[in-house]
């Protein structure tokens, strides 16, 4: 059940994804797909960094999110847009889990307390 | 090392700081560490071997060994030498207790 | 355990260790000048046992190293661990009642290569030994007792694996 | 056989459960961050705890709570004791001692540094220092007094670090662990905090500290078995076959958080010193049987 809620926030999000890339396609009119990925895996990139200093201000970054960013750098280095912006997109979502696991611990951490 | 004589049997027990690499393991950059481990160990006592021992690849880092021989007492001196895979030699000296 | 190890042996130990340290320590760094070549030795069959350490099994090593068959005797006493807390540092032990004891060797089998230790027993030397060594996985740890000519032999299972949860 | 913690599989599990949450709650507004208005109080918190391990444990001697996985486990016990008879520490406890005694270029020494001499005083570490409203550690404590001396300090989680606190650790064998909270609402906040860091989970894996020393000490994880948490720090710093090599407190916690793939923060940043504070207090009483000998 939590896998399939898992896809439907990706599908939901990749939708999303692929409005604004057409929206992109159509402002720029012909220009090659290539550019225009690059642009996009440039937002994925800037969003996923930026949820990852946030999990950096609440003391809580992992070490797989930082995996996965390394990975969409060293891909579009090497011009692999699509793989650059599937690992964007992940960094982005562990990202965002890390900062949920910061929130909710806040408060969670008393359940296993001994007292 | 600990040479305790108890009677008249003496225990030794020998901890020598060495690396012992096997040749078989990479370092952070990749490369192969060369093989560097200490082969052969010998105990003398009165200029008589009591004890030798062949070592392979399989012995730990800093290895250790503990055996114990008779007619040795309080006092005497225990040589350990020992030569690694490079040729290279060293020995020291400990008082029985 | 080791807590009332504020005792003498334990300031010994420093010092006795010290010097085996210090010179260690040497030893270690004068490696690189290579200084002294390898001195003739003196003990019986003193000679390192080249072919032996090469081979792969336990079966090769043991004919390269003694030429003949072991048979299992339960006078030989094999002291090792149930699961090794760490495949780097398995301490093993062997103890023997067989008399005129003239060899003791160990043989880890999965290993690259299954010859560990070779110790040569001259007489006057108590015929048990104590060692730590390195296992690669699960798998049998043999100790050979060589008395009076004839293989007598104690195998053992030890589990290894790594710990931790794995980052 | 031993009932083993399937990390990868259990990691699957939890990102997953996360990364679903996580969508419904971005929406729900974040509950606001009620202050912890029951009291703070440590003396409550050490009896508890110690009573949690005695009852979990009732064979093991309190004291013997120190030796970690090797009270735990017979076959385990055994090993250890044969390595303690001629110890892998002993180098790092050789080199500190001579490390201890040498002087700096000042020609001074880490004796002027600290009470005693340096001396059988590490079961007062950490400390809370109530001019920098802070907790200081012990390898904190050895760097500011390279600092004081005109030299470099060393790396928190290397062996020149390690050795210092080996012999250290040794002039202070089984003296009681004794770590004081003086009445300053800042020191309350430091245990706090560190007990709050001890219980939070972290990490892909989502474990906390408590995960493995709380709810399972005595498990295996692999061929390792989990050390409760008990008197955890009594033998810092410990030798571990694992690293072949000497570990400082800060280097076991870097590497634990790792281990549930949470990017470890600085050494010696002030969640580690005060969860430091936090264990320490906790295993007041339990004899300090530092450098240890770990798998």
């Amino acid at each position: 059940m939590n896998l399939a809620k898992k896809h439907a926030m990706k599908t939901a999000m990749s939708m999303i994804r692929n409005m604004m890339i057409s929206a992109v396609l159509l402002t720029l009119g012909a220009w090659p797909a290539r550019a225009a990925s690059e642009a996009d895996y440039k937002t994925a990139l800037a969003a996923a960094e930026a949820a990852e200093k946030e999990a950096g201000q609440l003391r809580n970054k992992w070490t797989t999110t930082e995996v996965e960013l390394a990975a969409a750098k060293k891909a579009a280095a090497a011009g692999d847009f699509d793989g650059a912006i599937r690992a964007a997109r992940e960094a982005d979502a562990l990202a965002k889990a890390s900062i949920f696991q910061a929130t909710s611990e806040k408060e969670r951490w008393k359940d296993m307390e001994i007292r | 090392m600990r040479a305790t004589a108890t009677g008249d049997t003496t225990e030794v027990q020998a901890l020598i700081q060495h690396p012992m690499d096997t040749g078989l393991v990479k370092d952070a950059q990749g490369q192969i560490i060369p093989a560097h481990f200490i082969q052969q160990l010998t105990f003398e006592h009165n200029g008589k071997t009591v004890f030798l021992a062949n070592w392979g690849t399989a012995v730990s880092k800093d290895p250790y060994v503990k055996f114990s021989f008779k007619g040795a007492n309080k006092g005497d001196d225990l040589r350990i030498s020992w030569v690694d895979n490079k040729g290279a030699t060293d020995n020291t000296t400990a008082k029985i207790q | 355990m080791n807590l009332d190890r504020t005792s003498a042996t334990r300031r010994l130990v420093l010092k006795g260790a010290g010097s085996v340290a210090l010179i260690g320590a040497g030893v270690y760094l004068g490696f690189e000048t290579g200084f002294g070549i390898l001195p003739a030795l003196a003990a019986a069959n003193g000679k390192y046992p080249e072919e032996a350490f090469k081979q792969k099994s336990d079966a090769d090593a043991i004919k390269a190293l003694y030429g003949k068959t072991a048979e299992a005797s339960d006078k030989v006493k094999l002291d090792a661990p149930e699961i090794a807390e760490n495949g780097a540092v398995v301490p093993i032990a062997v103890a023997t009642t067989l008399p005129d004891v003239t060899s003791i060797s160990f043989f880890v089998s999965e290993n690259p290569n299954a010859l560990a230790a070779s110790y040569v027993i001259p007489a006057g030397t108590v015929p048990a030994i104590a060692n730590r060594l390195k296992m690669a996985k699960t798998c049998n740890v043999i100790a050979i007792v060589e008395s009076s000519g004839k293989l007598f032999s104690a195998t053992k299972e030890v589990k290894v694996t790594v710990g931790g949860c794995g980052g | 056989m031993f009932r083993t913690i399937l990390c990868p599989a259990f990691a699957a599990l939890a990102a997953a459960a996360l990364a679903c949450v996580a969508a419904s709650a971005i929406a729900a507004s974040d509950k606001a961050d009620p202050k912890t208005n029951a009291g703070i109080n440590p003396v409550a918190d050490a009896t508890a705890f110690r009573k949690f391990f005695t009852d979990k444990f009732p064979k093991v001697k309190l004291e013997e709570f120190v030796n970690g996985p090797y009270s735990m486990d017979e076959d385990l016990h055994k090993q250890w004791e044969e390595k303690e008879q001629f110890a892998p520490y002993e180098f790092a406890l050789e080199t500190g001692k001579d490390m201890f005694s040498t002087p700096f270029r000042n020609g001074k020494t880490y004796a002027d540094c600290f009470p005693n001499g340096g001396i059988g005083i590490r079961q007062n570490y950490p400390y809370f220092d109530e001019k920098e409203g802070k907790v200081v550690t012990l390898e904190l404590a050895l760097n500011r007094c390279r600092e004081a001396n005109g030299e470099a300090p060393y790396s928190y989680v290397k062996d020149e670090m390690a050795s210092l606190t080996a012999y250290m650790a040794f002039t202070s064998r089984s003296k009681p662990m004794d770590i004081r909270i003086p009445n300053d609402p800042r020191a309350l906040e430091a245990y706090e905090n560190g007990k709050r860091y001890f219980y939070t989970r972290r990490g892909q894996l989502n474990f906390s500290c408590a995960t493995c020393h709380v709810q399972s000490p005595g498990e295996h994880i692999r061929a390792e078995i989990l050390a409760p948490a008990l008197g955890i720090l009594n033998a810092m710093p410990i030798y571990r076959s694992e690293w072949s090599g000497m570990g400082t407190t800060s280097r076991r916690f870097i590497t634990c958080n790792s281990q549930t793939r949470a990017v470890p923060l600085e050494p010696q940043s002030d969640e580690y010193r005060d969860v430091e504070y936090f264990l320490s207090y906790v295993a007041n009483g339990l004899p300090i049987s530092g450098p240890g000998a770990r798998p």
